[in-house]
């Protein structure tokens, strides 16, 4: 029973606002004060922004342009490589650079890349490559990082679940749809299949018993 | 109900698989009796995957009551359902769930498989690695409905033709014979 | 002492807001004349689908028994999920040419997603989408439908 | 498998106190196949352990065998509570890739399908959480007002919920002519009806005290999370796209986004009640003024997409949808990759669900509005 007491204590309580947000409602009420009208309701607060005045603010934080990011990315940088012509800025950075380069471009303030967006793998003949769509919710830059690893057979990469803490999960879907093996995750485990299975998304699975080929 | 004497609804007949031999006057009446009171309360068992659970949603709701055809006491255990609706594609990850939920339910039991996957695997039949082509090898199913997904009125028509399947039964017969 | 006030202020403004939701479900409850549940199986004779519903795949016949499916496979490849196969046969005609026609199309109603890129995909319009929904069956068999009738022509006057 | 078994559940030690209950994967309360794995002491959550993969269906692989065209038809399936905007998502990346500029009566009628598809997906998780939480009356109005925006649907698409609408390069037919006036008829409707919903559901006490404070998410932790649409709006996050990357009509009109303050469950419920009536707002704005012209521009029959990589992000009702296409110039993709809104949504669960008691999580499950195949796909 006291156990239970103290646990409740701890975790359990909610805000102590709520009772008197409560209490101030039925005052209201039974002064017949209280009318629903519409999306306007009463104690929340759900702000909104117009459209103005969110362009005027991407604009002032639109800290550099693609080019400039680029030239600031190349110039830290000089090994990676860099994609000409394609719908975002694209990097490829060595896989044994990767995760002082995520560290990186997260913490560094005019970069700022604090959303990841998307993480996924695809399978080419002579390598996986990783791929990362950032997003700066400050910036509002967009960029695509690539890594490959060194080889098909025991594909190794570093986590980057310690700086966002969504990868962790993109990653496990990785390891189980592609194979790769993320260093130092915390947990990595197949969310979609069964160990006896094997990495579907790589091009060269096969399997007679469960696919009907068309 | 005046869909009986529709000439659609009779096209698709079940075949009669056993009938009584003479002297049974009391016990077909019997059975018409019960037959008559279990097709009119088959609860179904909350069991939804994937988009088909949403039609099935829509048939418990107002628009398509199916309360109508006493079928309205969506159960969320399998022990006091008598009918699953296997509404969406079964995966093989999935399919020993699906067997144990069926196991679960007390006899006597029915299976309506809705939708494109649970009749064949649908849209995953071809190249998907992980859907069991047709919820029907796993489990027996009683009434296939097709549509990608039926509409709620295809789904009400599937419960009419298992009430039309479960009055044929023959309750007795099988005891008399133990 | 604030604090027992408030405990009651919230059992009171509790069942207020209760008994606000109920007088929602009470105006529908005493307005039984906005009924909107649609009595199915009694409303069959009346019951009418939209124009552009999507029941299934059919093949209209004219009352020659003619349709204008030429057997070209389009919609076979148009086809996400293989649901429609086509076996075509080839025949001599009058003036001694070799000419593939249909034999059989084949129909899997039970594997369709009525998505229509078949009937987006065919050049002479042969196959449409058929209003009837009711398709439930005891038998999986059923659902493997051949659209052509038995005996049934090309129309005169489709291009190949 | 559905077997209990060590070595997919326990990460670290089970105390002495503490027993696991399995929450699924046929549970009402997980709108799906979802297995949640919740280690208890008495009723306090310790740990929540998702466990997904019921409802894999191998999307991603079988696009790599299908047209174009085809995979649009695919996309239904995974989130088929914002069909149409995940048809959307691929049309615009493969004529982002072709360079093909669409009519803007296309735009018009995509925008509009947007938010009316929005407008019901919201509908659906209204009465469906509403029914989690033990209000029962709210699954059956919410559902009856669902069927007019379906009747809307299908009068215009042929079908209820996967619509197959867009096809690359415009939509599949023309609106229907009785469509505009359907559509103002049923804005008129809806906007009595959602007070009423305020009514029973939101301005109830025994409903805000279930979810006021309950399950709080920071802004911090939606963007490390990678948190969005109304879930992470509830937290501060401005994520909308199509306020940020506005794609279709988005960049002529004016609407507002909506964003919370607390992060709680509460208020995620109110931003998603706000959004539906910032959808209308939308569609007013466009239902008039759609512009005459071709409702598609035609394409070859057989699309090919240039070398290279494409992304295209869009906002569906649950979030940022994202499909990402590699092509090697094929007529069949290489790889394609959907970025759904709640893979990344549901392994917060365990962040904030941490402390509270397990009929909280049922709560938190509700407002999160999680669609099972959407993660899984």
């Amino acid at each position: 029973m006291k156990r239970g007491r103290e646990i409740v204590g701890i975790v359990g309580k909610r805000k102590p606002d709520s009772v008197c947000k409560t209490s101030q409602r039925f005052d209201r009420m039974v002064n017949k004060k209280n009318k629903v009208k519409g999306n306007k309701d009463i104690g929340l607060s759900v702000t909104s922004r117009n459209k103005e005045v969110n362009l005027a603010q991407s604009e002032t934080n639109q800290a550099m342009t693609n080019e400039q990011l680029i030239e600031q990315l190349t110039s830290a940088n000089p090994d990676a490589v860099v994609k000409q012509g394609s719908q975002y800025p694209e990097i490829t950075v060595a896989h044994d650079k990767l995760h002082a380069f995520m560290q990186n471009i997260k913490s560094d303030s005019s970069l700022a890349f604090d959303y990841l967006v998307c993480e996924t793998g695809v399978d080419y003949p002579e390598f996986i490559q990783v791929v990362y769509h950032l997003e700066s919710t400050s910036h509002r830059h967009f960029m695509v990082v690539k890594a490959n690893t060194e080889n098909r057979e025991t594909a190794t990469l570093d986590t980057v679940s310690d700086i966002w803490p969504t990868a962790e999960f993109h990653e496990c879907e990785i390891y189980d749809l592609l194979g790769i093996r993320f260093n130092n995750h915390p947990n990595l485990r197949r969310y979609f299949l069964d160990d006896t299975w094997g990495h579907p998304l790589r091009k060269d699975f096969h399997d007679d018993i469960h696919v009907v080929e068309r | 109900m005046g869909i009986t004497s529709k000439k659609e609804f009779e096209k698709n007949d079940f075949p009669v698989l056993d009938s009584y031999e003479g002297g049974s006057i009391i016990l077909t009446q019997l059975d018409a009796l019960v037959n008559w009171a279990r097709s009119n309360s088959v609860w179904p068992l909350t069991f939804g995957t994937r988009c088909c659970a949403i039609e099935f949603m829509a048939v418990g709701a107002s628009r398509h009551d199916m309360a109508r055809f006493g079928y309205e006491v969506a159960r969320a255990t399998p022990r006091q359902a008598d009918m699953i609706i296997i509404s969406g594609s079964i995966n093989y990850k999935m399919a020993p769930v699906l067997k144990r939920l069926y196991d679960q339910i007390a006899d006597p039991k029915y299976v309506i498989a809705m939708g494109a996957c649970a009749v064949s695997g649908g849209p995953f039949y071809y190249n998907s690695y992980s859907i069991v082509k047709g919820a029907d090898h796993v489990i027996p199913v009683d009434i296939y409905v097709p549509g990608c997904p039926p509409r709620p009125e295809a789904l009400l028509y599937a419960f009419l033709q298992l009430q039309k399947k479960i009055k044929r039964e023959k309750n007795f017969k099988k005891q008399l014979k133990k | 002492m604030k604090s027992f006030f408030n405990y009651i202020a919230e059992i009171f403004s509790g069942v207020w807001t209760l008994l606000t939701g109920m007088k929602v479900t009470a105006k529908y409850f005493f307005t039984p004349w906005k009924n909107v549940t649609q009595q199915y199986p009694e409303n069959r004779d009346t019951l009418v689908m939209y124009d552009r519903f999507r029941g299934e795949v059919i093949m209209p016949h004219n009352e020659n028994n003619e349709h204008k499916c030429t057997g070209c496979g389009l919609c076979e490849n148009a086809c996400p999920n293989g649901s429609i196969e086509i076996i075509s046969k080839s025949i001599v005609n009058e003036e001694g040419k070799k000419k593939r026609i249909i034999d059989q199309h084949i129909y899997h109603l039970g594997m369709c997603t009525f998505c229509n890129l078949c009937v987006r995909a065919c050049p002479s319009d042969a196959i449409v989408m058929g209003q009837k929904f009711e398709h439930a069956h005891w038998d999986r068999s059923t659902f493997t439908k051949v659209l052509n009738q038995p005996g049934s022509k090309i129309m005169e006057g489709i291009k190949e | 498998m559905a077997e209990f078994s060590e070595k997919y559940i326990i990460t670290d030690e089970i105390k002495a106190d503490e027993y696991l209950v399995n929450i699924g994967p046929q549970h009402p309360s997980t709108h799906g196949v979802l297995r949640l794995l919740t280690r208890l002491e008495g009723e306090i959550v310790h740990n929540v352990e998702p466990h997904i993969g019921y409802i894999h269906s191998g999307i991603e692989k079988m696009t790599e065998a299908l047209s174009y065209p085809q995979i649009v038809h695919l996309t239904d399936r995974m989130d088929y509570l914002s069909a149409h905007m995940n048809n959307e998502a691929v049309c615009l990346c493969v004529e982002n890739a072709l360079q093909v500029e669409v009519p803007e009566r296309v735009k018009y009628i995509r925008t509009i399908f947007d938010e009316l598809q929005r407008l019901a997906s919201h509908q659906l998780w209204w009465c469906a959480s509403g029914m989690d939480l033990g209000a029962l009356t709210a699954f059956f109005y919410g559902l009856r007002d669902r069927e007019d925006i379906l009747d809307i649907f299908e009068e215009t698409c042929g079908a209820r919920l996967t619509l197959n609408y867009s096809v690359p390069g415009g939509v599949m037919f023309d609106i229907h002519p009785n469509f505009q006036k359907s559509v103002k008829a049923f804005i008129t409707k809806f906007r009595k009806k959602l007070p009423e919903y305020d009514k029973l559901l939101t301005d109830n006490i025994i409903f805000q005290n279930r979810t006021k404070g309950v399950g709080v998410l920071s802004k911090e932790d939606a963007i490390a999370f990678g948190v969005t649409g109304p879930t992470g709006r509830a937290s501060g996050f401005s994520c909308d796209v199509r306020k940020h990357h506005p794609y279709s009509a988005y960049p002529y009109i004016k609407f507002d986004e909506k964003l919370g303050t607390d992060g709680d469950s509460f208020m995620r419920w109110k931003v998603r009640m706000d959004e539906m009536w910032e959808s209308m707002n939308i569609i007013e704005q466009l239902i008039d003024n759609i512009p005459e012209g071709d409702f598609a521009v035609k394409m070859k029959g057989v699309i090919k997409l240039p070398e290279g990589e494409f992304y295209q992000r869009v906002e569906s009702a649950r979030g940022e949808f994202g499909v990402y296409i590699v092509s090697d110039g094929k007529k069949n993709p290489y790889r394609v990759k959907f970025r759904s809104p709640g893979f990344s949504n549901l392994f917060t669960i365990n962040h904030i669900a941490k402390g509270w008691k397990i009929a909280d999580l049922v709560a938190i499950m509700a407002t999160f509005d999680l669609v099972i195949p959407d993660i899984d796909r």
